[in-house]
C-alpha cells in the first residue's frame, strides 16, 4: 500500500523534472543545427589602448602628428623643412633615455626649456596637465611599436 | 514485537525532529526577513570632493547639510542641522560663531551652544581622505572637536 | 505511512537548508571576497580592509528613481589603484565628470540596476529586456541630459543624428519634434531634366550611376522600375542632341577649372563631396537642363547648395558644350539605350503610380499626382523604449542574449529586408560604422525624462542665424554659408567669418574676391571665383566692418597706435624672436621658407589688420578652439616686435 | 520532585480550562477530546473508521486549508516590503529577490502555494463529484465549496497583477477587456474593476486591496462554515 504511494509521489515528482531535462538536451541539440542566416553583431572596434592613452591617441594625431608623423617616426609633412628634426618618438634607445617628466616638461613648456630646440613649441596653455600624461602614455607605446 | 514498536516510535519521532526543524528554521528565517540589508535613506557616509575644492574658511554643502571647515589645510565637518528645530544655522565670520535664522540658537566655533534654545552641541562628524583623493565623511562617527584631518598643501 | 511522513519531513528539512545555505553564498561574494585580496595586494591599509562589507551595496538615486547595485562586485570603480585590474574590479575612466553618487550606473550603461547576479545585472533576461548598452552604441544615453547636439563628447550619437536627417528617415518615419522635410530634389518636371533610360537604370540601382547618394536601393524588378520610370515621365522626349546651340569646347574648359567646379563636385573621382560626382552627367541630363541650371540653380531648386556664380550666357554654353562633350558615361552603348527606352515605353503606368504609393516616395520627392499619405513607416520617437517582444525576427534563429533591440536595430539598418521578404523599407547600404551611429540615434530616442536639474546641454545648438538686406542676399546668392560659418552657422570647410571686419583689410578683401588663392600653402585652392562685383564686396566689406567684429580687437587700436612698428631695431628684434626664440619659421612661411601648416604669413601685413596681428598673437586660441597653434606668453614688448616683424616681412624681398 | 512540577504544570486552573479532559484513553474520554478541540472537531464525535482512511479522501480538503494557511503566513510577511505603487511594485520585487535574506523562498513558497491551492481545491472538488459528496444533506456546503473555488481563482488573479511586470499587465488588461463584454454591465463594472480606463495605478490598489483584505477575509470565513457544516452534515459521505 505505502510503496505504491511512494512510486505514485515519486512520478509525481519526477515526471516533470524527466520533461524539462529533456526538453533542454532536445533544444541543446536544436541549436547546434540552426543556420543564422545573415544576422549580425556589431564588431567590436578592438585596440590594444587603454582608455588613457586612446585619449592620448587622439591629441597626438590632432597637435603632435604635424611634424612627428602619424606614427611618431618624425617624418611628419612639415618635418622636411626643420633646421632640427623632430624626435623620433619609435627610436627605443632615445626614448629610454627619456623620463616621462622629461616627456612632460617637453610638451609643456617646449624644447627650450630643456635646452633644446624651439622648434618644439610649449603647449602647456593649450593642453592641461591631464591631458599631457595622456600624451605621455600614448608616447610610451609608440615605442615598442617602432624599432 | 517490542524492537517492531520502537523502530516505529523511533521513526515517528525523527518525522517530527525534521518536522519541527523545519518549523524552526522557517521561523528564524522568517525573523531574519525582517532585518532589512538595504535602506532607502540618504547614505550615512558619502565623498565630498576634493580637498582642493574647499577654500579657507567655512564652506556650506546645501545637499548634505553639513559645513566643511578648512583651517589652513586642516579640515573638519560640522552637522548644519540646528540640534533645536532642525533649521540652518548659518555662519557669521565676523563673530565667528553660527547662529540659527529660526529661534536664535548660537554655536561658537567649536560646535558648543552659547546661546537660545538649542539643547546639544552641533556634532562634528568624522572626515579621512580616501585613495581617489577625495575627502570623505562619515556621519555615523562622532568626533570630538580636536580631531582635525591635515592635509599638507 | 510513517515512512512516508519520514521521508517527506526529511525532504522539507534538506529542501530549507538548502535554501538557508543558497541564501548565505549569494554569487556576488565570490567577487567580494577576491576584491579584498586583490586590495591586499594593492597595499590597502587595516582599515580600509575592514570596510569591505560583504553585503549589498547600491545606490539610491531618488532624483532619477532608480536603484544601482552594481558597485556590489564592481568594487573599484571609484579606486584610482585598480586602473589595470579586470573587471569586474576596474577603475571607471571618468569619474571625475559623472560623479556616481549623483548618476550611479545604469543611467548611462543601461541593464538591471537592481540585480545582484551576472546574468540578471547585464542581461537581457526574461524580466529585464533591457541589456546593458554594447560598447558600440553607448552614447545613446548622452542625449538624455546633454541634448542632441553633442558633437564632441559624442561624436557617433552625432553623426546618427545628422545622418537620420540626412537621408530623409522622417520621410517615412514620424518622430514627434521633428520636422518633416522633403530631403530630395522634387520631380515635378523630371522629364525636363533627365533623360528616360537614365532615371530607368538610376531606379534599379542608384549606387551604380553614384555610388555616394543618398538614394536607397528599393531592390525592384526590372518591370517594376520600368513601370515608374513610365508613371514619371509620361511622354517620352526624343530630342536631337544638335538642338542645342554649343559653345567652344575649349573655353568651357578653362572656365570649369577657373571656377574651381571640382571644391564641390568631383569629376572621375577627384573633387569634393558637396555637389554629385559629374563625372557621366551627360548621360543623365538634357543640356538644356544644365545651361538654365548653372544661369540659376536656386530658380530651379531653392534648397540647392550651389552659388548663382553670375556667368554670361556665351559662359555657360561653352561650359554646357565641354561638359555634354567630356563628361560622359563612356560604358553605355546605344542600342541599350534604345531598348531601354522602348521597354519604359511599354510599361504600364498605374502600376507605377501605385508602387510609388507604396513605396512613400513622397517622403522625400515632390512629385506629382501622387498622393502623399505621410510616414509610412513606424513612429520612432520612442524606439529606444520598445520592448524587444514588439521586435520581429521573422525566421532567423537568433539566441536569447542576442535577442536586443539595439541588435535589431542594427541588423534592420544593415539589411532592411532582413527579417522578412518583401518589406517596403529599402537599402541604404549603410556600413557597419554608419549602422552603429545611426542605432545608437534610435536608441537614444526614448520617453525617459531626466530631472530638470540633471540638464547639461553640451555643444552648440544651430544658429538661425540669417542675416537679412543686401548682405543677406549677396551672402544667399553665392551660397556663402555652405561652406563659410557666421555665427555658428554655415558649413567648415572655409575659415569661420563671424568677424572678419576685424580681420582682414578692405583692399586685400577685393582683391582677393576677384582672384582667390590658397592662404595656406599646404591647400589646394578652393575658393571658387565667383563672378562678383566690385559694389556687391563693397556690400560685403561695410557690413563685415559694421557688423561682423569683436570688440576684443577694435579696442586695441590705441595701442597698436603707439607702437614703434617702423623702428628698425623693433624689427629686428621681432627678427630674431621669429627665427630664433620662438622659432615660428617651424610652422610658418615666410618669403616661401618655413613649415607648412599654418597660413603664409609673406603679405600678412597686406590682409591683416595689425590690431589682428596683435589680438591673435596675444591669445591664438581666442578665436579659433580648434586652432593648432600653440599659446605662448609674450610680453608687450615682444607682441610689438613680432607684429613690426610681421608687418615689415614682404618689404624684406 | 518531578510530581511536584507537573502539579504545578497540570493542576491548575489555567491548564484544565485549555485541556479540559484527560489523556483520552476511552472512547468517552476520546469523544471529549474531539469535542472540545477546535482542530479535531471538524468530525462528528462518531465517525465510521472507514471516513478516516486516507486513501478516501486523499486528504485533499485539509491540504488546501493548509496551503492557504501557508499563503496567509507567507502573504503577511511580503507585505512588509512590498509599496503597492506602479514605481514601487516591480522595483520591491527584486528587491525581494537580490538583496532581502530568504525574501526569494518566501517570494516563491506564496507563490507556488498559490499555484498548488487552485489545483488542490479543483481536485478536491472531483473527489467530492465522484464520491458524490454533493447530494443530500450536502447540497449547502457544495454551494459553499463552488464558492470558496470561485474565491480561490479570485484570490490568485487579484495576486497575479501585484508584481507589475508585462506578464502582469497584459493579462489583467485581457481578463479586464472581458470583463468589459459582459452584456449591459459590462462597460460600467470594467470601469469600476479598474477604477477609470486604462490599467494603471488605482487598478494596482483595487487589486491589491482585494487580495489582501477583502478576498482573505471571505475565504477564512467561508472556510469556517464549510468545515462547520462537514461536520453538522455528518462527516464524511459513504455509499448507502
Amino acid at each position: 500500500m505505502s510503496k505504491r504511494i511512494l512510486i505514485i509521489l515519486c512520478s509525481i515528482f519526477f515526471t516533470p523534472a524527466l520533461i524539462w531535462f529533456s526538453a533542454q538536451v532536445v533544444s541543446g541539440s536544436d541549436d547546434d543545427h540552426t543556420e543564422r542566416s545573415g544576422f549580425l553583431l556589431p564588431q567590436k572596434h578592438s585596440t590594444n589602448l587603454t582608455r588613457e592613452q586612446l585619449r592620448g591617441k587622439e591629441l597626438y594625431q590632432y597637435y603632435c602628428a604635424l611634424c612627428h608623423g602619424r606614427t611618431g617616426k618624425g617624418d611628419g609633412f612639415n618635418s622636411f623643412n626643420m633646421s632640427v628634426p623632430p624626435a623620433d618618438h619609435t627610436d627605443a634607445t632615445v626614448m629610454s633615455t627619456l623620463s616621462d617628466a622629461q616627456i612632460h616638461q617637453v610638451i609643456k613648456e617646449g624644447g627650450s626649456s630643456l635646452g633644446r630646440s624651439p622648434m618644439m613649441p610649449p603647449w602647456g596653455r593649450v593642453i592641461s596637465d591631464s591631458e599631457i600624461n595622456t600624451l605621455v602614455a600614448y608616447i610610451r607605446t609608440l615605442v615598442t611599436s617602432g624599432k | 514485537m517490542s524492537s517492531e514498536h520502537d523502530r516505529r516510535d523511533f521513526l515517528t519521532y525523527l518525522g517530527w525532529f525534521a518536522t519541527l526543524g523545519t518549523f524552526g528554521g522557517i521561523s528564524v528565517a522568517s525573523a531574519r526577513y525582517m532585518v532589512p540589508n538595504i535602506l532607502y535613506e540618504p547614505p550615512k557616509s558619502y565623498k565630498i570632493g576634493k580637498p582642493q575644492d574647499y577654500p579657507e574658511g567655512v564652506n556650506f554643502l546645501p545637499d548634505k547639510r553639513i559645513f566643511v571647515v578648512n583651517n589652513g589645510g586642516n579640515y573638519k565637518v560640522i552637522s548644519a542641522v540646528c540640534t533645536h528645530m532642525g533649521c540652518t544655522p548659518r555662519w557669521i565670520a565676523e563673530k565667528d560663531r553660527w547662529e540659527c535664522p529660526c529661534h536664535g540658537s548660537i554655536f561658537n566655533n567649536k560646535g558648543v551652544v552659547i546661546g537660545g534654545p538649542a539643547p546639544k552641541p552641533l556634532p562634528w562628524y568624522e572626515v579621512t581622505l580616501g585613495s581617489d583623493n577625495k575627502l570623505f565623511v562619515n556621519e555615523d562617527r562622532i568626533v570630538p572637536f580636536s580631531q582635525v584631518l591635515t592635509i599638507a598643501a | 505511512m510513517k515512512r512516508i511522513f519520514v521521508i517527506l519531513s526529511f525532504l522539507i528539512l534538506l529542501f530549507y537548508i538548502w535554501q538557508i545555505w543558497k541564501d548565505y553564498n549569494r554569487p556576488y561574494l565570490v567577487y567580494q571576497k577576491e576584491f579584498k585580496e586583490l586590495l591586499k595586494q594593492k597595499g590597502g591599509g587595516e582599515a580600509e580592509l575592514d570596510d569591505v562589507k560583504f553585503v549589498v551595496r547600491q545606490r539610491w538615486l531618488e532624483k532619477l528613481n532608480r536603484v544601482d547595485r552594481c558597485e556590489t562586485c564592481h568594487l573599484g570603480v571609484e579606486d584610482p589603484r585598480f586602473v589595470d585590474a579586470p573587471q569586474p574590479y576596474t577603475t571607471h575612466p571618468d569619474a571625475d565628470k559623472h560623479s556616481f553618487e549623483r548618476f550611479g550606473c545604469t543611467v548611462c550603461h543601461g541593464g538591471q540596476g537592481l540585480a545582484t547576479s551576472v546574468e540578471d545585472a547585464h542581461g537581457p533576461t526574461e524580466d529585464w529586456y533591457k541589456a546593458i548598452s554594447s560598447d558600440n552604441f553607448l552614447e545613446n544615453s548622452c542625449s538624455k541630459c546633454h541634448g542632441d547636439f553633442i558633437e564632441q563628447e559624442a561624436p557617433v550619437l552625432a553623426k546618427g543624428r545628422t545622418m537620420f536627417k540626412e537621408y530623409g528617415c522622417r520621410g517615412c518615419h514620424n518622430v514627434q519634434g521633428l520636422e518633416r522635410v522633403k530631403v530630395a530634389p522634387p520631380l515635378v518636371k523630371i522629364g525636363e531634366k533627365v533623360k528616360i533610360d537614365w532615371l530607368y537604370r538610376w531606379l534599379q540601382n542608384p549606387q551604380m550611376y553614384l555610388p555616394e547618394t543618398k538614394m536607397p536601393n528599393f531592390q525592384l524588378t526590372k518591370e517594376e522600375a520600368a513601370d515608374m520610370t513610365r508613371f514619371l515621365i509620361p511622354r517620352v522626349r526624343i530630342k536631337d542632341p544638335d538642338n542645342f546651340e554649343g559653345g567652344s569646347y575649349a573655353r568651357g574648359k578653362r572656365i570649369l577649372s577657373e571656377s574651381r567646379c571640382v571644391t564641390c563636385h568631383s569629376f572621375e573621382g577627384k573633387g569634393g563631396d558637396i555637389g554629385p560626382d559629374l563625372a557621366k552627367v551627360s548621360s543623365k541630363v538634357y543640356p538644356e537642363w544644365l545651361f538654365e541650371w548653372i544661369k540659376n540653380p536656386q530658380a530651379m531648386r531653392p534648397d540647392t547648395l550651389m552659388p548663382a556664380y553670375g556667368f554670361s550666357d556665351q559662359d555657360i554654353r561653352d561650359l554646357v558644350a565641354f561638359i555634354v562633350e567630356e563628361y560622359i558615361d563612356l560604358e553605355l552603348e546605344d542600342d541599350v539605350i534604345q531598348q531601354n527606352i522602348q521597354f519604359v515605353e511599354s510599361a504600364n503606368v498605374g502600376r507605377g503610380k501605385e508602387l510609388i504609393e507604396k513605396y512613400g516616395c513622397t517622403g522625400c520627392h515632390e512629385i506629382e499626382g501622387v498622393e502623399d499619405r505621410g510616414e509610412i513607416g513606424l513612429d520612432l520617437t520612442a524606439i529606444g523604449d520598445s520592448h524587444i517582444s514588439r521586435m520581429d525576427f521573422g525566421m532567423i534563429e537568433v539566441s536569447h542574449e542576442e535577442r536586443t533591440v539595439p541588435n535589431w536595430l542594427y541588423n534592420k539598418m544593415k539589411n532592411p529586408r532582413l527579417f522578412k521578404a518583401g518589406l517596403k523599407m529599402p537599402d541604404f547600404t549603410f556600413s557597419d560604422l554608419e549602422a552603429e551611429a545611426l542605432t545608437t540615434y534610435l536608441m537614444s530616442r526614448s520617453k525617459e525624462v531626466v530631472p530638470a536639474s540633471y540638464h547639461l546641454h553640451l555643444g552648440e545648438r544651430p544658429s538661425d542665424y540669417n542675416p537679412q538686406g543686401e548682405f543677406g542676399e549677396i551672402l544667399d546668392n553665392y551660397r556663402c554659408l555652405v561652406c563659410h560659418t557666421i555665427n555658428g552657422r554655415g558649413g567648415d570647410l572655409a575659415p569661420d567669418i563671424s568677424i572678419e571686419g576685424s580681420r582682414v583689410k578692405e583692399k586685400w578683401l577685393k582683391d582677393f574676391m576677384k582672384t582667390p588663392y590658397a592662404i595656406r600653402p599646404i591647400l589646394v585652392e578652393r575658393m571658387p571665383r565667383l563672378k562678383i562685383s566690385d559694389s556687391e564686396v563693397e556690400t560685403l566689406y561695410s557690413y563685415f566692418r559694421t557688423t561682423l567684429v569683436d570688440d576684443r580687437v577694435e579696442k586695441l587700436t590705441g595701442s597698436v597706435k603707439e607702437m614703434s612698428l617702423k623702428d628698425p631695431e623693433v624689427i629686428s628684434l621681432g627678427k630674431d624672436l621669429y627665427y630664433n626664440k620662438y622659432a615660428c619659421n617651424a610652422c610658418h612661411q615666410v618669403n616661401l621658407k618655413g613649415g607648412t601648416i599654418g597660413p603664409d604669413l609673406t603679405s600678412v601685413g597686406e590682409r591683416l589688420r595689425t590690431e589682428w596681428i596683435v589680438y591673435y598673437l596675444s591669445d591664438p586660441k581666442a578665436f579659433l578652439k580648434r586652432s593648432i597653434e600653440p599659446v605662448y606668453d609674450f610680453t608687450e614688448k615682444e607682441l610689438e616686435a613680432l607684429t613690426a616683424f610681421l608687418l615689415s616681412a614682404k618689404e624684406k624681398k | 520532585m518531578i510530581e511536584k512540577v507537573k502539579n504545578i504544570v497540570f493542576q491548575n486552573r489555567f491548564w484544565k480550562s485549555v485541556f479540559r479532559h484527560g489523556m483520552p484513553v476511552n472512547a468517552r474520554l476520546r469523544s471529549e477530546a474531539v469535542m472540545s478541540n477546535l482542530f479535531l472537531h471538524i468530525h462528528p464525535v462518531k465517525i465510521y473508521k472507514d471516513s478516516l482512511l486516507f486513501r478516501k479522501t486523499l486528504g485533499l480538503g485539509l491540504i488546501s486549508f493548509y496551503l492557504f494557511f501557508i499563503l496567509c503566513i507567507t502573504g503577511i510577511l511580503l507585505m512588509f516590503y512590498y509599496i503597492p505603487h506602479v514605481q514601487r511594485a516591480y522595483q520591491d520585487m527584486k528587491d525581494l529577490e537580490f538583496a532581502v535574506s530568504f525574501g526569494m523562498i518566501l517570494r516563491n513558497m506564496h507563490r507556488w502555494g498559490a499555484h498548488s491551492m487552485v489545483a488542490l481545491v479543483f481536485l478536491h472538488m472531483c473527489r467530492v463529484f465522484y464520491t458524490a459528496g454533493y447530494r443530500h444533506p450536502r447540497e449547502f456546503n457544495w454551494g459553499v465549496g463552488v464558492i470558496l473555488f470561485v474565491c480561490t481563482l479570485a484570490l490568485s488573479l487579484t495576486g497575479y497583477l501585484l508584481p507589475w511586470d508585462q506578464l502582469a499587465f497584459w493579462a489583467i488588461t485581457i481578463v479586464v477587456n472581458l470583463i468589459e463584454t459582459m452584456p449591459i454591465i459590462g462597460d460600467d463594472l470594467r470601469y469600476l474593476v479598474v477604477g477609470g480606463t486604462l490599467v494603471g495605478q488605482n487598478a494596482l490598489i483595487r487589486f491589491y486591496v482585494m487580495h489582501v483584505m477583502v478576498l482573505p477575509l471571505l475565504v477564512t470565513m467561508l472556510i469556517a462554515v464549510h468545515f462547520w457544516r462537514i461536520r453538522k452534515d455528518g462527516g464524511l459521505a459513504r455509499p448507502e
